[in-house]
């Protein structure tokens, strides 16, 4: 199924689109192998330079915030709960709502479908004050409770769980049924390990939101204990400039790079599950 | 008693549609039966109440001695191998035969007796570890049939098994159900739009139309006396031939060729039916017709013809020469004729 | 030259299987001829290389004296009926029917006209405004065959149409595409697994196993003598019977049955081929076996029973009165025996 | 197919569900339908009121910001373009993609699908600087373009195109070929017009996304003609906190009900093509 004359072309678009994506994380980490003086002076880089170690080991030990005590790891550290919170959560209380709504045939199930449809249109940064109100009225501010409730329903996960489980067939449920399956071990037995390709794509989505949300932690968490990487960001590129010394731009490109690896680590665990699942659909 | 007993058996659907309408049925202990009938008669429908999966508007199933209407699927002990099989795709073959009996806290050692016994009686003992997605039509349906057999159930039930497999596997699969099935005495209903599959299947055969039955006997009543008009279309291949007449004086009118019946009161509007192996082809026939087709079956071949304006076939050895476009002169017999009252179709 | 020619087709997947095995063929204007074999034999790949859907690894296809190798399918004006229909889900018939002369640029007046003329023939003009999903399995089979038509091609090629059909429809649908062709005089490739749809419909047969075409012929030709075992025992149905045997001064051994064969040479591993038609039931036959089973046909019934260890199948009259358990006299003719040598297969 | 017995319990934990989702909407709603005063002594009101005229038409035209400039209609009409702009080039976009990667066969077709799978790990915030530092260089700040253009890649939309169009039967495409559709031909004629309930469901997804951006717009933006709803809310949360009068919190409640509508109206418009599209896959 080849569409021959386009192919060259197609080859070089994506090339292209290949490097645009790529260049500027390996600027990035090349750049943050230097010292501060010679990006000042010379800019980005595009070979590695010697101060790998110096730079990362100053991000991660180096004591920061308006206290002083709060490290770099402390952040990764948070982040990486919340995220992990979120997205567990998420896919587990979407799973759960759609088989409700495919296979629990009750009336209201079309109109709730579309009421959680609908919540699609309310995200956090929408409803994040009334939201606030009730995080810490339950005296849940500065508590990785109170970072992950609030974001823990999805109705995107929900919407595409409910289109997966409406192409496995009837008879699955049926025969299930008469071998003494009742509904929950169906859940279990069946829809679970069938739709763990879904679970792990839902799971890194889920996992990459958690991991980049701003606003929410910005507002629920005063104590610096609970700072999470991308509010760091800010802090890193807004503090150094008003100091007198130089811009600690290696620091901050090692920070950068670092704050991607959580979300590595979960793509790299989570892809043997992922690309099986793949293959097996492939046509 | 009987072991299963149908008792105006109703189902309507939420959008009005009447699937079955009141059937009574008895099935008894060890009987092979087999539902057939066109797509969409309410023949699966009656087979998916029996298992649980569709509720029953009205009537009454029992099942051993016990009403068992409400009692849910898993809980009636009932087997169903299904058209596309329903195989767990992501468990292995083992796995399969042996979640029912998990499910019902059968121990680890017995679950291993029981499958592995029932793998080598289906030949599938070498496959036991592998996934579904890898094995053959065939095996698959091995597989479906382990998973219902080795659980024992009080009933088999078959909803078009053979329709997925390619024609040389079906007639062998089909030859494999009966033998199974006379081996361990296990009560089954088999549902198929299939008339050969009926006909070789069935200790009785119950023919359903538009959610009635329209007649229930064993293959030969069935074939060689069918109750009604769509009977006689549906069993017997190829399909008999039934050619609109009018009959006056115990004499059939088509077209011009008058055939004597024997002691037959006037219809006016009466179906004359012939089996295409029963019209009887010779030289000396009375009635002369024209060939317009040929179809070539190996041993035997179809003939194609027109009596007036009305189509019929013949059933003849295929060392006959006899081509698309020649003549040929044949004899229909009294004796081998079925009458049929257009009005309301039944057998005169 | 011929209309469409093959030669030396080959075709090899990525993965290393031999699909297509240096397969030469020589079709003429006109003509329907069928490809027949197992699924997995090679019958789809061929079709679907002389479509284009599929890349030539070796050899060269040439319709109407040019060669089409490398030509894209959608200007070698070929029109094929797939398995599953393959309709355009989202367009109405008409748009079905249409999207292929839209995009040949005629213009709307000669479209409607086409599309409504060949509607007619099919008896599907009442349709036209419907989408896909509306359809029973027979209309969709129908719209299909429509969508061919209308864009006049130099071949139609066939791609299984009718096994998603139940067993009354496919032999009409049967019917109609023969009259069809005959009645359009297009030339047709049609691949099916069913070797009655390939012994009533083709002109001639090509019989295909493993990639590798075993006999060309018509059907007459390949039932009454075919060249392989492989050909003897998938054409025909019921089956014919093979007997492993052994022959020595001109007697086959097969167990304690001894067959005279006239002016035959010594074979150490041979098989005895009859049809089980060909087995003469009489009072007074010279061999007796007991009846395992019986199915039940109709008009004819079909005995299983053994010869030693080997089982064999007899198709009788049902006339006959013969039970599961009965036993049964029988003869072997020799003219009627076809011979095969086990060690390649081929016809003595 | 009912699971019986559970269908009570699941009813009422369904309605208290729903009672959770609308009970904040219809209360926000209420309130900003009183004035000020009554809000400040009697709190959220349950009730309308009768100051609906008076609180909406202050929050559509007074003029706010440092510059006494831009009104909330403006920011209302910022925000739907960006967002519609988002959408409508994200789905396009994506969809094209996915038609690539899944019908054009060639040896880089499954890494450049992970590389593209990778990106989700780097979402926006992340890549603030980088995206920022380009699309300054390019003259593009305090421009739609400058709004739209680096937000218009997803690597979701993606994967979900590329799924669907997976389930779609090769015979339809070998069906077009033989009746003369080109490569083009078949994505118009057949991959969009089947693919109508993903093309919505992802435009209302996306357009939600693009509507929420709080960062991107923050940075890319200072002249206040270009601010966004997201960005209007935090101010009027805040600039009337350093002002002597009452918090204005009835038009604060109407400035939230407002910032809704956008969305609702996308939703009205996508609903029967998205409702024809659920009902035809409804098993």
């Amino acid at each position: 199924m080849k569409f021959k004359p386009l192919e060259i072309l197609t080859h070089i678009i994506l090339i292209l689109g290949v490097l645009l994506m790529v260049l500027p994380i390996w600027f990035s980490f090349a750049t943050s192998t230097h010292d501060n003086v010679s990006i000042m002076t010379e800019g980005m880089k595009f070979f590695l330079g010697e101060s790998f170690s110096q730079n990362y080991n100053e991000v991660l030990n180096e004591k920061g915030g308006w206290s002083e005590e709060v490290t770099a790891t402390r952040m990764f550290v948070n982040s990486f709960i919340m995220a992990l919170g979120i997205a567990t959560l998420k896919v587990v209380i979407s799973a759960m709502s759609a088989y409700a709504l495919v296979y629990f045939r009750f009336k209201l199930a079309v109109p709730i479908f579309w009421l959680i449809f609908i919540t699609l249109l309310v995200p956090l940064e929408v409803r994040i004050f009334p939201s606030y109100k009730i995080v810490s009225d339950l005296g849940l501010t500065n508590t990785y409770t109170g970072l992950i409730l609030p974001l823990v329903a999805s109705a995107t996960a929900t919407f595409f769980f409910r289109q997966f489980y409406k192409t496995i067939p009837d008879e699955l449920l049926e025969s299930a049924k008469l071998d003494g399956a009742n509904s929950w071990r169906f859940f279990i037995d069946f829809l679970l390990p069938l739709s763990k390709t879904m679970l792990a794509a839902m799971f890194i989505f889920m996992f990459v939101y958690g991991y980049s949300q701003y606003l929410w932690p910005l507002i629920m968490t005063t104590d610096e204990k609970y700072w999470t990487v991308v509010m760091g960001m800010k802090i890193i590129f807004t503090e150094n400039y008003e100091g007198v010394a130089l811009p600690r731009t290696g620091e901050r490109f090692a920070y950068i790079i670092l704050s991607m690896l959580p979300p590595v680590l979960v793509v790299v665990i989570l892809q043997r599950w992922f690309i099986k699942g793949l293959i097996q659909t492939e046509k | 008693m009987s072991f299963l007993e149908l008792q105006n058996i109703t189902k309507i659907y939420p959008n009005g549609t009447k699937a079955v309408n009141e059937t009574s049925l008895n099935i008894e202990n060890g009987e092979f039966v087999v539902f057939v009938g066109p797509s969409g008669c309410g023949k699966s429908t009656l087979l998916r109440m029996i298992a649980g999966l569709e509720d029953i508007t009205n009537g009454e199933i029992s099942l051993d001695g016990n009403v068992i209407n409400n009692i849910d699927p898993s809980e009636r002990d009932v087997a169903m191998v299904f058209q596309n099989y329903a195989l767990y795709p992501h468990m292995s073959v083992f796995n399969n035969m042996a979640y029912g009996l998990k499910n019902r806290g059968i121990s680890k050692e017995e679950i291993n007796n029981k499958v592995n016994d029932v793998a080598k009686l289906l030949e599938i003992d070498q496959l036991l570890t592998r996934k579904p997605s890898m094995l053959s039509g065939g095996q698959r349906q091995r597989v479906a049939m382990g998973r219902a057999i080795v659980r024992n159930p009080k009933i088999f039930l078959f909803d078009e098994p053979l329709s997925n497999l390619d024609a040389k596997l079906r007639n062998q699969m089909r030859l494999e159900i009966k033998r199974l099935q006379r081996q361990m005495g296990v009560t089954s209903i088999f549902v198929t739009h299939d008339q050969t599959e009926a006909m070789t299947l069935g200790d009785r055969i119950v023919v359903i139309n538009n959610g009635v039955v329209e007649q229930v006997g064993t293959p030969k009543e069935i074939y060689s006396k069918p109750n009604t008009k769509f009977v006689a279309e549906f069993i017997g291949s190829p399909q008999m031939n039934l050619f609109n007449c009018k009959i006056e004086n115990g004499i059939a009118h088509i077209a011009d060729i008058k055939i004597n019946l024997n002691n037959s009161k006037n219809i006016e509007d009466a179906s004359l039916g012939i089996r295409p192996d029963d019209i009887l082809i010779s030289d000396n026939g009375q009635h002369t017709c024209e060939a317009n087709l040929v179809e070539y079956l190996g041993s035997d071949m179809i003939i194609y013809s027109k009596i007036g304006d009305q189509e019929f076939s013949c059933k003849l050895s295929s060392k006959i020469n006899l081509n698309a476009g020649d003549t040929f002169k044949f004899d229909i017999s009294s004796t081998l004729v079925h009458l049929f009252d257009n009005t309301n179709g039944s057998r005169v």
